[in-house]
């Protein structure tokens, strides 16, 4: 098996050139490619490291092409070195892994390399992407990255306590319903209500019925989640933000709302606080990434491997018909620069990094966060041993209903305002119409500052991009 | 050794001269004291000389060579400073050794030199102390041994004295004298206590403003003060003096204060001033019984022991200072008649203070 | 030693040589700091973001960018919140390290071990502190279960996701790491206070509240002066703790200047705005400057005047 | 005799207590550097770790990839370490090599100026970020991105007005006659500085090295603007650790916190005669 997915990547390789026998080239690519050795630098978040270490070595014993140096800086930072990159144009790295987000700014700003000329020579296995994550590479008509990491949200219960047969009696007798996957987010809530528990009767819970993130910089991808399942569109066609409608308004009260049960510190928590808290089994439920998984079911470290349930994220009822939305919650890219020295030879490490084979195996490890994103990995073993069938099917099912983040020139600003205001709004400071009111004007005033009509066009584009169905098949 | 010139030496700080136009020769070998009170440039004339300032105007020679524009190091000059400065973080041998060492002396060379210097100056046993430990007297001789050790061409001195105890002070002064006679090197000893300028010097120099006001042997200037300000800065107790203004008195001149008139042995128009200030040292008011004099109330008695201190109220704007011999009856409310020896007079003029009717 | 070096050597010696020495490569690095200063004036007066072609061609704009930066709330808010910072933080370091420098001044049993321990702070890493207190300060954490154990009760203050809390946290852990300093200046400053006029006032039957008040306080003025100005200096920079801590959140409760200024410059890539933004900034800074100058030679010219007495 | 029992007991509790303040934190980083990541955070926390292990020490400070070989360091710290000790060396010692002499010169002449150091004390007051930007700008156009020495600039920059402040108080504190007696004797202005000026400020000049190493050895915003793969410093290294299951890597960080640590207490300590009179800024007379 992983001899024929070696083979089959050499030839790939070798098929993006002419002759290959004695090293023949124009420039250091080819060479390169041909057969020399070459290393490339890479930026990254520590989070995907481990993986690309192992794998790329492989590469390198195949084609001479290696890795070099690489950069880290925190999962935050990513942007904020990209964009020192696009200012100093150094070459200090050949290719990145990055967020979808920072898409539309280093496309920009010039230094996320269009990479259509070589996708059309090397055939990426873009056909196998599940649907919708593709389209995240791409950017005003032209592919900047290879999807290599799908991140949209899954719901995990507690399985164990759905199936306690008192409280399964109970909740019936409660909401005339389940106890199971809930399919508005009203149920869910119905569902943390009713698991929230306080056993020692100090008035502070011991176990929660919900977690999702609140926290700075990481809550707004939950508030619009609900806010696409409501059937809410950040602009309209002539970038006017649709924020503070009744659906955005809603949804946040929803959202607010649900906080009561979980852990009342999670307006500070992000996943160095929340996986291990729920691994050690003191949430009944939570809405995350579905690296999740990998904690969850962790042979060591979590007290409730084998115990969750794993749910099609909840929506809304629109005009009498459910709709479900999983957004991208990070997701992850990796983006070849303008500015390395060896952009060709950067972009067949990548091709191969996201083929099938090399992407089932980048899923599978537990040390790294690439998630499910191909539709042979539902069928992968490797991949379905490191997190439950259930899981991935569910989770490649939410992928069908995921709509595409606010992928515009200044992405990263747009969502931060939006964050600070719902922020602010959960914290009580601000009525949530208040949130969205200033949410719109920050937004107005972002997209004035780029140029509206270039943002329009694109907004045009992206609005493609969202998902027709509203529930999964 | 070697002496030193000074040519019209000037410093001014901005718009003020703190030295101005300063020039003295002092051959090799004299002891030479500069005084005055403090404020008057006598620092500062020795900072040009030993160069730690630059002269504004003027010159420095020493040895008959021009050395203005030379560095300190260039000019080969001892120098003992007011806080002695010795470096705290050297001991008392490695103070002692410093100079040699700057010019690389051979060790054992450094090692003889300073212990002869110590021995010498007596601070052998010292040599291994830290400065801080050192009693005030100890320093000093440890700020002189550094200085000699040297071998400097003339030694500056700037109030090396004045952190001393009374006694001390006393016991150095003798002492210096001794090393300079030893020594035979051109000493110049700045001061503004002018009871070491006359027991030392050979010649003194007295400044004032910056500027030279006298130059001369102790005694001379004593006795033959060339103004108002050198006549009152020596003696203990000080000069008295007696604003008033001459008159002719029958073709002879008068002087005429309150309370007391003097009749010279003067024609009338031997001064030109009006307004003129008597000056006369306490050893030359004579109390006397009888006649003659002026009367006065004694206000105050100082028994210093070889001579009492007598203060005479006479109507006077200030009291006049008299020394009398301690055996001499007196008591505070007698009163008395006095008088003054009238060929030790000296007058002043009234508005500038030189010395008239020389 | 041959003559040429010789002369060179005495050249150098020269007062108006000699006294200019270390102001070449000082100066030289300041004008080296120089231009980028001026760059950052162009950028001001420009409207370029990074998304936005080269920096060179970007368009004229005038005083647009400073219009646009004094009618954010976010910026103006993170100024005068950064002040706040300073203005909770600098009193309770001077507070503490004062107290505790006055019960570590005279000798005592032990005094060795609290003086080498209080100054361990101040040798940390403060990205050290900011993970470090990121899992101190969970409300199950380590410090809730003390202040629990204190209390009696159950004590679940939320550090880091109240809206005030975590302003104090920020504070507490810029006053946990700089106390120390403070502490160490004033412990520096206590041995070395003159003797003499304390054994004057002692001599005059000075109570020892009465020594303290008005000899030795005074006395340490000028320390408390540095401390003061070098403690307010570095808290308006406040960075790596709400970045380590909480991301500037709750809501925009940690969020400094420092932060802000990464997020437009970096994160949002307007550049010309964040430019602008930093020279608003620096004028704020040299105002306050101007008064921690004033302070400093004040403090300065008592102490001259104390000397010459 | 009584008071003097209650004045102990108060002084030694309230000590006790700010020891107790002090001492949390770090306690807390060393247990947790001895913790297995299962341990990190957990509800309620503990205090001692289950199973002491070596392990966070062993990841941080093993060079090379422990699956495949890469033929370098990755994800360690012992050349992050290396290099903040290089750049935070080398920075404090010209800093006050050049900050201590340029106070001296203004000191004893007035050289630039009455205002000069309060000036250079702006340079320290504006946050590094404002200078970020166009530094990077600037960086890349002098080839000194991503180099040791563009690092070491900028950080003695940054520390020079602490360094001349320091300075000139001790510096004012030497007797200037000290200066001049010397020079009468023969030392030239060099040897002046050398054998009085230097030996007498010795304790300032150790305690301003030791506060300007501090404050480049902990500084994150300019190196992780400035810094690419070439240098890479601790508090660069520290946002480094993180990983997918526990989200941040609490043990290899306390594991590096502690390490980071170790370099600078010991220099305290070494160092510590001279502290204490050193940061008196030579504000009081002895």
């Amino acid at each position: 098996m992983k001899r024929r997915a070696l083979l089959a990547t050499v030839l790939l390789v070798w098929s993006g050139t002419a002759g290959a026998a004695e090293v023949p080239g124009r420039t250091a690519d080819e060479r390169a490619i041909n057969g020399a050795s070459l290393k490339l630098n890479m930026l990254t978040s520590p989070f995907h490291t481990k993986a690309l270490e192992r794998e790329i070595p492989i590469f390198e014993k195949a084609t001479g092409i290696g890795l070099g140096d690489l950069i880290e800086v925190g999962i935050l930072q990513i942007q904020a070195k990209a964009m020192a990159e696009a200012v100093a144009k150094s070459g200090s790295f050949d290719f990145w892994v990055g967020d979808p987000i920072s898409l539309p700014d280093t496309a920009e700003a010039g230094l996320a390399r269009p990479i259509d000329e070589f996708a059309a020579r090397g055939l990426p296995d873009v056909d196998d992407v599940v649907g919708g994550f593709a389209e995240q590479g791409r950017y005003k008509g032209k592919t900047y990255g290879l999807f290599a990491d799908g991140d949209n949200f899954i719901l995990v219960l507690r399985k164990d306590w759905l199936e306690k047969p008192d409280e399964r009696q109970k909740f019936h007798a409660k909401y005339g319903w389940g106890p199971g996957c809930p399919d508005t987010y009203e149920q869910w809530a119905q569902l943390a209500e009713f698991f929230t528990r306080d056993f020692d009767g100090d008035g502070v819970p011991d176990f929660y019925g919900a977690m999702a993130y609140r926290a700075r910089s990481w809550g707004w991808r939950w508030w619009l989640q609900r806010f696409y399942a409501k059937g809410g569109m950040p602009f309209d066609d002539a970038m006017r933000p649709l924020v503070v409608g009744k659906e955005g308004v809603e949804a946040l009260r929803d959202y607010i709302a649900l906080t009561r049960y979980m852990p009342k510190d999670i307006l500070g928590w992000a996943t160095p606080q929340a996986y291990p808290f729920y691994a050690a089994g003191h949430a009944f439920s939570i809405m995350t990434y579905p690296s999740i998984a990998l904690a969850a079911e962790h042979p060591e470290k979590s007290t409730v491997r084998g115990k969750n349930a794993y749910c099609l994220v909840p929506g809304y009822i629109v005009s009498g018909k459910l709709v479900r939305r999983s957004i991208q919650g990070f997701g992850n890219i990796f983006y070849v620069s303008s500015y390395g020295k060896h952009a060709e030879a950067a972009y067949w490490l990548i091709q191969w990094l996201t083929s099938k084979e090399v992407s089932a195996r980048l899923v599978t490890y537990t040390d790294s966060v690439f998630d499910p994103f191909m539709k042979s990995h539902r069928s992968d073993p490797r991949v379905i041993r490191s997190r439950t069938k259930e899981m991935v099917e569910t989770h490649l099912r939410n992928a069908q209903v995921s709509p595409p983040l606010i992928l515009l020139q200044g992405a990263v600003e747009y969502d931060d305002a939006l964050d600070l205001n719902i922020q602010e709004a959960l914290l009580g400071r601000i009525s949530a119409e208040e949130a969205l009111n200033r949410t719109a004007t920050a937004w107005e005033r972002i997209t004035d500052q780029v140029g509206r009509t270039a943002q329009i066009e694109a907004w045009k584009a992206l609005r493609r991009a969202f998902p027709t169905k509203n529930v999964p098949d | 050794m070697a002496g030193i010139r000074l040519a019209g030496l000037t410093k001014a700080f901005g718009a003020s001269r703190a030295v101005d136009g300063v020039s003295l020769d002092i051959p090799d070998g004299e002891f030479v004291v500069l005084v005055g009170p403090s404020g008057c440039g006598k620092t500062t004339t020795l900072n040009m000389i030993a160069g730690l300032e630059a002269p504004t105007a003027g010159d420095v020679y020493i040895g008959g060579e021009r050395v203005t524009d030379r560095e300190p190091r260039d000019r080969q000059l001892g120098m003992v400073f007011q806080s002695l400065a010795l470096f705290p973080h050297m001991s008392v041998f490695d103070n002692i050794a410093f100079p040699l060492r700057i010019r690389k002396t051979p060790p054992a060379e450094v090692r003889a030199r300073v212990e002869a210097v110590a021995e010498t100056v007596r601070v052998a046993p010292l040599l291994g102390k830290r400065p801080a430990t050192l009693s005030g007297g100890e320093a000093q001789r440890v700020a002189l041994a550094r200085t000699i050790v040297m071998r400097p061409r003339a030694f500056l001195m700037d109030e090396p004295l004045s952190s001393l105890d009374a006694r001390l002070r006393v016991e150095m002064r003798t002492e210096l004298k001794r090393l300079h006679a030893t020594l035979r090197a051109t000493f110049l000893y700045v001061t503004h206590d002018q009871a070491e300028a006359m027991t030392m010097a050979d010649r003194i120099v007295v400044m004032q403003y910056g500027v030279v006001q006298q130059v001369g042997p102790p005694l001379a200037i004593y006795a033959d003060p060339v103004n108002h300000f050198v006549a009152g800065f020596f003696g203990v107790p000080p000069m008295n003096f007696v604003a008033g203004a001459f008159a002719a008195d029958a073709g002879r001149l008068a002087f005429r204060a309150a309370g007391v008139t003097i009749v010279l042995d003067r024609p009338a128009e031997a001064v030109t001033a009006h307004d003129a200030v008597l000056g006369v040292r306490p050893e030359h008011v004579r109390l006397r019984d009888g006649t003659g004099g002026w009367t006065a109330t004694v206000s105050l008695l100082e028994p210093l022991g070889d001579e009492t201190i007598v203060f005479l109220d006479y109507g006077g704007a200030t009291s006049i200072v008299a020394t009398v011999d301690p055996d001499e009856k007196i008591a505070v409310g007698d009163r008395r008649r006095f008088m003054f020896d009238q060929d030790k007079l000296l007058f002043f003029d009234g508005t500038t203070g030189e010395r008239i009717l020389r | 030693m041959p003559a040429a070096r010789r002369a060179a050597l005495s050249w150098l010696e020269r007062e108006q040589v000699f006294k200019w020495l270390p102001f070449v490569p000082v100066q030289a690095l300041l004008v080296f700091l120089l231009l980028p200063f001026v760059l950052l004036v162009y950028l001001s007066l420009v409207s370029w973001r990074i998304t936005r072609g080269v920096w060179w061609h970007a368009p004229f704009v005038g005083a647009a960018n400073f219009a646009g930066a004094v009618q954010d709330e976010r910026f103006v808010w993170a100024v005068i919140r950064t002040f706040g910072f300073a203005a909770a933080a600098v009193p309770l370091e001077l507070g503490l390290g004062f107290g505790l420098a006055l019960l570590c001044r005279e000798r005592f049993r032990g005094r060795r071990f609290y003086t080498t321990l209080f100054l361990l702070p101040m040798m940390i890493v403060p990205a050290v502190v900011g993970y470090d207190l990121s899992m101190l300060l969970i409300d199950q954490g380590p410090l809730n279960q003390i202040l629990s154990l204190l209390a009696g009760r159950p004590v679940t203050v939320r550090w880091i996701s109240d809206y005030r809390m975590a302003k104090a946290a920020i504070v507490g852990a810029d006053v946990w790491q700089w106390t120390s300093l403070v502490f160490l200046i004033v412990l520096s400053g206590f041995a070395g206070l003159p003797p003499d006029p304390i054994r004057a006032a002692r001599a005059m039957g000075a109570s020892r509240w009465q020594i303290f008040r008005y000899v030795e306080l005074p006395l340490l003025k000028p320390v408390l002066a540095i401390a003061l100005v070098l403690r307010s200096m570095e808290a308006l920079k406040i960075f790596d703790y709400p970045v380590l801590l909480t991301e500037g959140g709750p809501g925009n409760s940690t969020e400094t200047i420092a932060v802000y200024l990464w997020r437009v410059g970096w994160d949002f890539t307007r550049v010309s705005d964040a430019a602008a933004m930093s020279l608003i900034l620096m004028v704020v800074v040299v105002m306050y400057t101007v008064i921690a100058i004033h302070i400093l030679r004040r403090e300065r010219r008592q102490l001259a005047e104390e000397a010459a007495r | 005799m009584k008071r003097r029992w209650l004045v102990a007991f108060v002084r030694h509790a309230i000590l006790l207590a700010w020891t107790a303040v002090t001492l949390i934190p770090v306690y807390w980083m060393l247990n947790t550097s001895f913790k297995h990541s299962g341990e990190w955070v957990t509800w309620p926390p503990h205090w001692f770790p289950e199973q002491p292990t070596l392990e966070n020490y062993a990841q941080v400070l093993t060079p090379g990839s422990t699956i495949f070989e890469l033929g370098r360091q990755t994800l360690k710290v012992l050349k992050p370490l290396w290099d903040s000790l290089f750049t935070a060396t080398a920075s404090a010692l010209v800093a006050v090599a050049l900050g201590s002499a340029l106070a001296y010169s203004w000191a004893r002449f007035g050289t630039g100026g009455k205002n000069y150091p309060y000036s250079v004390l702006t340079i320290r007051m504006l946050p590094p970020i404002v200078i970020a930007v166009p530094f990077l700008v600037y960086y890349v156009s002098l080839h000194l991105l991503d180099t040791y020495a563009g690092l070491i600039l900028v950080y003695i920059a940054t520390s020079l007005p602490y360094v001349i402040w320091m300075m000139l108080a001790f510096i004012e504190d030497v007797p200037s006659e000290l200066e001049s007696a010397a020079r009468v004797m023969g030392a030239s202005r060099f040897r002046v500085l050398s054998s009085v000026v230097l030996p007498l400020t010795v304790s300032g000049l150790v305690a301003t090295f030791l506060f300007v190493f501090i404050l480049n050895w902990s500084e994150l915003l300019l190196a992780l603007t400035l810094t690419n793969t070439q240098v890479s410093t601790i508090p660069i290294t520290l946002n480094k650790f993180q990983s997918v299951n526990e989200g941040r890597d609490y043990g290899p960080q306390a594991a590096i916190g502690a390490i980071a640590t170790l370099p600078v207490v010991a220099l305290g300590f070494l160092i510590q005669k001279h502290l204490v009179k050193g940061f008196s800024f030579g504000l009081l007379r002895k």
